[in-house]
């Protein structure tokens, strides 16, 4: 359907065969779908949040519907940076796909030590910095509410990591621009712009929050405006090539985050739904540029920015 | 972490027909070849049973009988989405994503069956093991124990009765078969070629748990619990055991009763 | 189905038969719309924004669907306070309900002389102080951005209004809940919480923002989870009462609400699918008391904070 | 800004029937007495398709006829909301409100109706003309010009045919009828006894308008825009007027070609 160089792009240090990556914490270890076959379309793919030591994360429930969409508090439940090298590495690296490992952005010690680890291992092409936790060295605040955090957080990652940042904003910042200039100023390569939004449901039979932290994470198709309001104005902010991220779930959403200024989509939530919205998106894609008369999809990028 | 089974693919499948049981549970007969030649007793589909993008989530349902291209699924109205099911008719189409899980027989690795097996379930919970009897063949199956709430339940009540011939049925309130629950319908002790297979509220294989507590290694529990991926993708539905974590989806959802640390979570 | 009793809320200065306010910019001044019939359930209304002079609106689309929402940019058309007063009062009057005039918070001058406007005709029970919009005399940041000018927003329409007078907060300050507190502290009577979420659209045919002034608001379904965490958070910072409104269409997202503090619910954009919806909320909030055995509505107030 | 009309209401009614004419178009009968006897052509409802929150809007429909308790609609798939009608059935139910706005008798207040009307309509611009063909009585119906894009509309340019005898029907690439749009089925000069009444595509209705600039009071145009309540709350639909701005849904969506400011918007 789609040549291999239509759908091809370049960000931040990453080839990638398409525009579609999958975003971190929905993909399994599951060896069977990291086979080709069940990765038609993937651009790359994002690991699990990984943190230096293992986390149980939160507990009671974890996930909750909402209309279009869902909230999670899963509290980033992973084994730490030795067992994802020892135990998930290999299947990983099966894949044959860029991939990137989501690392959790914690105290400056942590961060260092989890990096250096990943940096041992020859061929992990890309981390992606999750500034979205609270920065317990600080003031608890998440890394990236602020712009100096922010560029504290990346200062750090920068200084222990050669090969391609990835940084992942908190839509929680009530100053995005500042915190995405701050990163691109601290030598980040591109962009994720973003993560959930900070939401909270009610369990009405118990009288009580449903979760017991009582916010929680809102994705899906239902936040799809508030994010693309805030690519648009991450990439009005910076040079840097920027990844929408958050409700993308059809061909048309991922043109609509490309139009505005990205160079590619991470796709999450929609995945719990449908094993086969990148190859979806990319022949969505492909019938578009047809149509539109545009050689490559890097080409729709920031296009519906020049009115 | 990884799963021994085959991870689940999505189809858009054709509802093949529906029969309502009363007072809104019902059965849905669904057109799938895949998924009908390969689940096993305990596994279950995801059902995203609206038309457009609101429910958003698929919906559990455990695989309660195969025959040919066609699996059914045995469904209690409860919210919005089961709710959407009851008005499905022939050829609709239908989005569901399985067969998902380990079920009752891949779930014990390389351990032997057992001689017999009680079957134990509480309302819908029937689904899994009417699915199981008719693998074990009956000559296995030790005896039926079943629990609804009681009224309103009649037309279900009948259609136990109608699949699992000679089964002990109980309700809360007396008013279908012998009041009380379905571990009434349970032996004291627990014979050592026996074990029992069951399925159905948290609170009843809780029970369960405590009324054996020697032999839980013998207890094999589907357990439910709240999902969004039905892939293991998302560790929204795990439960503690005792080795940590475990995804109820593609970890279980069939578990012993004996892993399961019962008091380190409430529903 | 309701006794009185039951249903009766007081909040910031109004006696209310039901807690359930219709949200300002969705109810037309239609005669028959705003008879008794047509208005079951409802134990309030808000008009339509009213700023001095009147208002045009936005040019081009206006409203555009989302996934279980909308997002609008109507820019606030209206015919100014003098229209208001001689075209529309007399119908707001006559559904003999408890009324709010939804006052968009201009410059000083501007926002002085329509409250006086206001003042001068008697029997206007309370104004709802809209401070979503731009400070035109400061920074060109919307008044309610920040606790230092969403102070200045509320004293300065305190000491010219008498009457109750409740404070529209904005979502997109990142700093609700200094904002709350300011506006306790200038004197407001209620808080509602709060407006549209900050969103856009792009028409991947025209290639370019759906909307001519790109961004616009959010509303509906898909915003509820993020609300009741804005309401959470408010009651948690204010001792006055709270109006929980965004993305209420059921009588469980009302019952949410009052859970997490709320005191009453406004509902906006459901009604566009569903007039009966207060009636509706009303029935459900009834049998919802019945079963958990408690007497009134206001007994619901914060009872899902207390875990 | 207070609308003559009465203002509409929400209904949960039932499909009576629906017939495909081809290609993504298609007839549904609604089951809903209040809308079907209160109607006028030019009149519309709207539909909200799915059975869930989402889509979230309704979805402006004309009235195309009324007969007993029952109205019709004419679609035209053109997104998720119109696909969604296509599958509904015999029973199946759907949300409405309706009837809305002004039609092409009310909104002329006390004008009395002129001796002759032509009716000129682009695709599905189609329903409200038809209804008011049978309204007005075919005898006062000096003429009706429809046009359509073409290939693919066969089966729609029949039920036209069918439903106006005589149509002078136009396409864009002539496969249908004659090569051109409705507008080259009118008279060069509009008889001064003789009203357009038109519905359609706004292009087609700008060139109308644009056809005719000393006669724009003699035309009635039936205008679309985007809609989230259709009852007047929202001020989303809103069209530029010489009487500043109007909602299309209930202070038209008939308005005179002279009244809509054509220059100051564009789709
Ligand atoms: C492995 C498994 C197998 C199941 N098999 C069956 C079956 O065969 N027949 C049957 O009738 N029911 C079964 N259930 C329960 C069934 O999934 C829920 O009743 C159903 O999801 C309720 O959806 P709803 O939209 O009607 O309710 P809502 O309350 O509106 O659902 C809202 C959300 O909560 C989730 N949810 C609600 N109740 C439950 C529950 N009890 N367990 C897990 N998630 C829930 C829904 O999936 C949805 O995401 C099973 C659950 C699991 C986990
Ligand atoms: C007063 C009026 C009467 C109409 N009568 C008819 C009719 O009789 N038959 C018919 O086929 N169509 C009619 N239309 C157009 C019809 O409303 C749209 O084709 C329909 O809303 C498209 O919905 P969708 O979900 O399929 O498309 P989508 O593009 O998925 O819809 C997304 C949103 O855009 C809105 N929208 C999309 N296209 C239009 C449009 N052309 N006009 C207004 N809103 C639009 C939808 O209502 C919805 O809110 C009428 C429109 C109006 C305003
Ligand atoms: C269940 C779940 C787990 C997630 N875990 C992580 C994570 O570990 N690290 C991270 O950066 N983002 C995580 N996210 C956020 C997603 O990667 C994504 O940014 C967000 O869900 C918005 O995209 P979506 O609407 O497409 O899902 C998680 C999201 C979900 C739903
Ligand atoms: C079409 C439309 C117009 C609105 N106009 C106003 C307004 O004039 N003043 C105001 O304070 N809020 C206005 N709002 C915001 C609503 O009052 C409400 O705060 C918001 O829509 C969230 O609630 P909802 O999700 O129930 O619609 C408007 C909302 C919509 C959808
Ligand atoms: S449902 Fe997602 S991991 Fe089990
Ligand atoms: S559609 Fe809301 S005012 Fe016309």
């Amino acid at each position: 359907m789609s040549s291999r160089t239509e759908m091809h792009v370049s960000i931040g240090g990453l080839n990638l065969e398409s525009p579609v990556i999958i975003a971190s914490g929905v993909w399994p270890y599951e060896a069977e779908l990291w086979s080709p076959e069940r990765l038609e379309g993937v651009g790359a793919l994002c690991t699990k949040a990984v943190s230096l030591n293992g986390r149980a994360g939160n507990k009671g429930v974890r996930v909750w519907e909402t209309p279009c969409g869902m909230l999670n508090s899963i509290g980033l439940q992973n084994g730490g940076v030795r067992s994802f090298l020892d135990d998930y590495l290999p299947l990983v690296r099966g894949a044959y796909r860029p991939f990137l490992v989501n690392l959790v952005m914690e105290s400056e010690r942590e961060v260092r030590e989890s990096i250096a680890a990943l940096a041992e291992i020859p061929g992990i092409p890309a981390i992606e910095l999750n500034i979205s936790c609270p920065n317990v060295d600080g003031d608890g605040m998440a890394w990236g509410i602020s712009a100096e955090s922010a560029a504290k957080a990346v200062r750090i990652a920068r200084s222990e990591w050669k090969g391609a940042l990835w940084v992942k904003l908190t839509p929680q910042s009530p100053d995005l621009a500042g915190v995405a200039k701050a990163a691109e100023a601290e030598g980040a390569d591109a962009l994720v712009c973003g993560n959930t939004w900070l939401g909270m449901a009610m369990d009405i039979k118990k009288k009580r929050p449903v979760f017991q932290r009582v916010v929680a994470g809102l994705s899906g198709p239902a936040v799809f405006p508030l994010a693309l309001r805030t690519v648009w104005q991450v990439c009005g902010a910076v040079k840097l090539p920027v990844i929408g991220c958050g409700g993308v779930a059809s061909w048309e959403d991922a043109t609509a985050m490309l139009l505005a200024g990205a160079s590619a989509v991470e796709v999450g939530s929609a995945l719990f739904t449908d094993f086969d919205l990148p190859r979806k998106i990319v022949a969505g894609l492909s019938t578009y540029l047809a149509e539109q008369k545009i050689d490559t999809v890097s080409g729709l990028t920031g296009l519906g920015r020049h009115e | 972490m990884t799963c021994g089974g085959s991870a689940p693919r999505d189809y858009e499948a054709k509802v093949a027909g529906g029969r309502a049981l009363g007072d809104g549970s019902g059965l849905l007969a669904v057109e799938c070849e895949d998924i009908a030649s390969a689940a096993e007793p305990g596994q279950f589909v995801m059902v995203r049973p609206g038309s457009c993008g609101d429910p958003f989530l698929g919906r559990p349902l455990a695989v309660a009988a195969t025959s040919g291209g066609i699996f059914k699924m045995l469904y209690r109205v409860v919210g919005r989405g089961t709710e959407l099911l009851v008005s499905k008719r022939q050829g609709d189409s239908l989005v569901v994503r399985g067969p998902i899980g380990r079920g009752f027989f891949s779930s014990r690795g390389d351990m032997p069956l057992p001689k017999k097996v009680l079957l134990a379930g509480g309302s819908v919970g029937a689904a899994p093991l009417l699915f199981a009897a008719r693998r074990l063949g009956m000559a296995k199956v030790a005896g039926v124990s079943m629990g609804v709430s009681g009224r309103g339940w009649e037309g279900f009540a009948e259609w136990l009765k109608e699949s699992f011939p000679g089964v002990a049925l109980f309700s809360d309130d007396g008013s279908v078969g012998t009041k009380g629950t379905a571990l009434d319908g349970l032996p004291c002790q627990l014979p050592a070629d026996t074990e029992i297979w069951a399925c159905g509220p948290q609170g009843m294989l809780r029970a369960l748990a405590a009324k054996y507590p020697e032999d839980r290694a013998r207890i094999r529990v589907a357990l439910e619990s709240r999902m969004a991926c039905g892939m293991g993708g998302c560790l929204g539905c795990v439960i503690p055991t005792a080795r940590g974590n475990r995804r109820v989806c593609v970890d279980g959802p069939v578990f012993t009763a004996e892993e399961v640390l019962w008091n380190e979570f409430a529903d």
